[in-house]
């Protein structure tokens, strides 16, 4: 099994969620982040002075699925979170020795 | 100059201030977070500007030539011109209250009306063109319709009445709501996206805070410590109260839930449908009123699909509609035995004339603020522009506009 | 009718319902985020539900057949029936204050002293058996409470006094916290998760509200704008101070922190224990009365250990014994020379007699509050369901209950 | 007595007293997430302990002694001694409102004007230094000043004049916080790390409050509801109304962005420069001098810059820039028409005798404040110590010194 | 050394807590997550408006643990977290290549 | 490819940014987290009863960063996030399979 982890734009979460529904995907787990990447920082003013946030809000997702099914869910990732600009994000894809499902203690891909 | 009276209406005008920093956290609970802060400015801002423009040109416009069954009050006190601690104005027309109070009082009404317009066009409005919107409007729609019904204009005078502003206020903001949305379309993601209120504790706060500034707002309105302002108070406390009890009916006939939302919203359905008539109805009637605007209003929510409107905050199901209501309501509970400068209504035996003023009086406010305030919108939308762009809307207004962020933890 | 009065009594009226929203965010930050609009609800439900019920049959109740040293006001004003703008049925009493503006203040208590139990019960309420019971409770325990001390009933003939609601409003709402708390017992994990406060701010901010709120309570309570009321505004400022700084000392002198919530803890606990003496004691006593109310209350956060209550925001230690004591307080330091109508109590020379007139007061109001209450919860416990399940407990009220979430982020 | 005065100045006593929360907020939005407890904690115990030391000693030494052109009120009225529902000593002073009334409503100054000072000194005071300094304060410093200006003292019989506060509030605590801060130093990672405010909502609705309780604080120290109430209360609407935009014009020419906490800064500047000519200035010059105070504070935020003092919420630039502006701008636009107690300025033709002497005035009270909070200061900071260590620091002033924490979201 | 991820209802947090620690684990690293899987979203109402809110509130647990510790962690994350009803979470491990205690530059099992 | 995740102090977000920037770092992901361990918790107060606060805040870097990098980068996040003092948390490596990046679909170490 494989553990894919997308940080994405805020305003496009609506989108990664319903392209992962569609590319099968039966759960998944989603946290707020800062990211800090070539998307440059924006400038914030407090009473006069400017300074740089370095720190873009965005939103990660972590998906546990089968091996097979890396790719399409990479791919449905990329094209529902692109918006082409930069700061769109990363996937990356990393390993998992075992899953189980706490309700049931079912194991490994059963437990997806 | 009675000191009573000069110290109600004092304390109710800065109730009425209070409840524009109310309506900014009413509204501002109800958006994304990444929006708050905009909210929040364009209320505040409406202090600053407003305030400014009253003291310049509104004041006169909508008080200059009291009395005189017009359309225009002109420019005799612009600049506050001839108010001062000893002037007497208005003193005929306002019982004895110094004129700079008078005009103090109205100018917190100035302030708000404006800024309810902010809640149906949430999340999408750039700010200059939203500062000269309101600064427009301010004198071209607020203040000679206040000069109409207020002012002694020639709504007061073919004999319709409206106690604290159902007509000025609400339906006036209620229209040019409608028309700003017609100029400037539905939010980005309208519809697919379910855009949740990101914190509904600061709109039970706001609608705490107006609710207690409504106060100033309906009884304040009678000018004097007196007992029509003893009436008007209690059934600014009723009408809301039967009013979200109304709302919170149809809830839980509709579905399973009752919502806090609910509650709130309701209330101020209440406090909408009551300020025509704050005034000029018994205890009976105002729960009545109250009562049946909770449950119209929850209904009117239905206007903004089946017309296909992003009225983001449902200015129209509450403002524009709980204010016809009210309006029209009034002429049939009006009491003269509660004021005597009002003619019994319908329902108290005094036939349909002051019900057929209201009625044209409504349906003349909302025609003029809705075709003038489309033409202002619409004009600033072809100039400087109204609306923010696509990425703007993304990224979020506090960020893009105000280099500003809500809340920042980390 | 004195204007000056009357502008007082309005905005007193006003102040008081403001306190209801002040309160729903006192207890709303205290609870877990998961709960927090559930309580806000409780709160503000309490303004729509209990408005009603007071112009319908709470008003009558209390303060019909005023000053019959009885029970029990009857049923002649309500739906408020022969209540106008110049009725006179409570003059005599209230100093010439319009009839309904005295109904709309005394409303504004009967509003916040139901929603004080919420505090006891956070987390738990069933929302219907919520709703009965606060509606039952305002006319069975409430409104004839009100009539023995407010409207001239059994204990004001006796004798025993009550400025503006330690028997009324804190000890009667106390002992019905006590009463509930017996019927629904504790909350699922009570005593071994910590269930920290969810947000202190906002119950600062509450605390801000209801300090600024219970001017209007105490000093409006004078019903006039006259010394009277300057000594209980007076007093309502330095009491709550005075208790601060006793609480603050006693949690210092136990542990190392002096905290947040202990500021506004004591700062309540001196509210509610000036609020039966506000009128009726000097400055001197006020600072005392306060300070030891700081103390005292701050001591009695124990008792919910020692029953082995869950009174999960201290309604008991806060309401119910700081009413006690500061109602047996004005049995010690009534003051004559402050108000001319109160005989002087124990320590200014009075000799015992309004001390005991106090107790037995005290006394009467806890046990008929307390059994009445159990039997209402008891009854809706068994009926309807006053408590949710586990299940509702675990996922939070505000999903479950309202389908809403106070924050969201995402 | 006139009852519409006494309900003025009760209800101004009230708003002035909300004021305090209302700061605790405006600043407490501003600190980051790990400090905000701390900051309310210090706005709240200042409303505990200074109450108590007003009572106590504090309105004996500024208004004992009242009009003697002196230094210091003495001790007569310690205690409250004297001061009764009956008693006369300052009726002839105030117009006759009861004396209980009059000295609460200065304990309200007296309470949130050394909290002003939490502003310049935030996220870094030790609570028991800071609990010792105020205390110390308002007996050595606010209340001589007090004396000299409010109560009859030196400043007063010179000429000068202080409508609601100019110099006995703002310069005062402006003056107190720069000593301060000499004393105490920058927080730690000043000037590298970026410190935004952690949650400008808060900073908004303190805003809110601030406005609303400033009509009190203003128009209330007419000690009457008449027509120089009227217009000082007009003129604490619209003077911050053009601060407002003053600021934010200056924000716009500057950069790209006008913000909200620009919005509420420059009102709050335009609230300061107003406060000392409420009551003496008509409408236009309300509307410079606040347009005015709007871009000098702005310009004045250089100041900390310059002398490399972390004034970390900007007390030196808002209220002492904005106090001293308001204070001599007084010498310019006072208006005999608006207040026969006053001589025309400047520019209304009566001289400048009258801003001769605003300008001795500010510069006594700043100096005195100055070198006084000084010495206070650095005896605490040298003995039980008024700056935490860096650990506390690090983590935090909630945590270390209160065992609290603002948001519990797990 | 492994890496155990969990992933449970809020309201189990304290009893997984507990058994973390009854199980010998030293340390964790504990977050906000919301949740997406077979437990349905609910239902929220937004004036009149019924709209599913598809993410459920979650937390989620992370404890670097020695390999032979593995089997025994998850037993007691299952044991705590499990309500029974769906959406009581997973548990997912993943392997950790090396692991550095900031404070004093321990390495490996040492650092834990 | 690896990811370097490090769990520090909230109060030394800035300098651990700043490092990782000075160690060439292009890109990182930070989220807040509440952390367990040696470090004990803290004490707090509701009215007048003394509970433990078992999690103390911290925040989570995670960067992805070719495997030669690692090293440095770990060195440089110890140097900025040390205080000495128990509880500056850890840092741990795992290997990360593939990495995407969205807005052009670069792949591996290309999308860093
Ligand atoms: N090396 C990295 N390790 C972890 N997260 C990264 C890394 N680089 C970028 N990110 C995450 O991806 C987001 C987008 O990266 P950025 O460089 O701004 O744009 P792009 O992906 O379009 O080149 C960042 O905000 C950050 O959250
Ligand atoms: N494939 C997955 N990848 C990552 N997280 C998952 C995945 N499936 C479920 N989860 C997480 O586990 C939680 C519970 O899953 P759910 O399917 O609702 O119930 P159950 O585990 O009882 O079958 C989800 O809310 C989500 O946080
Ligand atoms: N075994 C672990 N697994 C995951 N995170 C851990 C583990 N041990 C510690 N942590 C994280 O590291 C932080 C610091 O650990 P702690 O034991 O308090 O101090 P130190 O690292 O100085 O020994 C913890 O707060 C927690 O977030």
């Amino acid at each position: 099994m494989k553990k894919i982890t997308a940080v994405v734009k805020p305003f496009r979460v609506d989108e990664v969620k319903e392209a992962l529904k569609g590319a099968g995907v039966a759960g998944m787990t989603v946290s707020e982040v800062q990211g800090f990447g070539r998307q440059a920082g924006h400038t914030e003013v407090y009473r006069g002075a400017e300074y740089t946030v370095d720190f873009v809000p965005k939103v990660k997702f972590e998906v546990i699925v089968d091996d097979a099914e890396v790719q399409g869910i990479v791919d449905a990732i990329v094209t529902s979170a692109k918006t082409g600009k930069i700061g769109d994000g990363k996937i990356w894809v990393t390993s998992v020795d075992e899953l189980i499902r706490i309700r049931t203690g079912e194991l490994g891909t059963d437990a997806i | 100059m009675d000191s009573g009276n000069i110290a109600w209406v004092l304390i109710s005008t800065a109730l009425v201030l209070f409840m524009t920093p109310g309506l900014a956290f009413f509204y501002g609970g109800m958006v994304r977070s990444k929006n708050f802060l905009a909210m929040l400015m364009q209320n505040y801002f409406a202090m600053g500007l407003l305030a400014v423009l009253w003291v310049l040109f509104g004041a006169s416009i909508a008080f200059g030539n009291l009395g005189d069954g017009g359309w225009f009050g002109g420019f005799d006190f612009a600049g506050f011109q001839d108010i001062t601690i000893n002037s007497k104005q208005f003193a005929a027309f306002t019982g004895g209250i110094p004129d700079p109070l008078f005009l103090a009082f109205q100018m917190t009404f100035a302030i708000i009306t404006p800024a309810l317009i902010t809640g149906a066009t949430a999340d999408r409005l750039k700010f200059a063109g939203y500062a000269v919107l309101i600064g427009v409007w301010l004198l071209v729609v607020y203040s000679p319709v206040a000069h109409w019904a207020f002012g002694g204009g020639w709504i007061a005078e073919m004999g319709a009445f409206d106690f604290a502003g159902g007509l000025v206020v609400h339906i006036n903001a209620g229209a040019a709501a409608l028309a700003v949305l017609l100029v400037i379309g539905a939010r980005k993601g309208h519809g697919k996206e379910p855009m949740a209120p990101h914190a509904l504790p600061w709109t039970l706060l706001g609608t705490g805070i107006l609710w207690f500034g409504w106060i100033g707002f309906n009884a304040g309105s009678a000018l004097a410590a007196n007992a029509i302002a003893a009436q008007a108070l209690l059934n600014t406390i009723i009408a809301p109260a039967a009013a979200m009890l109304g709302w919170l009916l149809v809830e839980k006939l509709k579905g399973k839930h009752v919502t806090t939302l609910g509650a709130a919203s309701g209330a101020v359905a209440g406090m909408v449908a009551i300020t025509p008539c704050a005034g000029f109805v018994g205890t009976g009637p105002s729960l009545i009123i109250g009562f049946l605007a909770g449950i119209i209003c929850y209904l009117a929510l239905f206007i903004k699909e089946a017309a296909k409107l992003d009225d983001a905050l449902d200015v129209i199901a509450v403002h524009l509609v709980g204010g016809i209501f009210g309006s029209i309501a009034l002429g049939l509970f009006a009491d003269s035995a509660v004021n005597e400068i009002i003619p019994d209504g319908l329902f108290l035996g005094g036939g349909s004339d002051l019900l057929v003023d209201q009625i044209v009086a409504v349906a003349a406010v909302f025609a003029f603020a809705l075709v003038a305030t489309y033409i202002i919108a619409k004009a600033i939308d072809m100039t400087i522009g109204l609306r923010v762009d696509e990425e703007t809307e993304d990224i979020g207004l506090d960020q893009a506009l105000h280099a500003e962020t809500a809340y920042n933890n980390l």
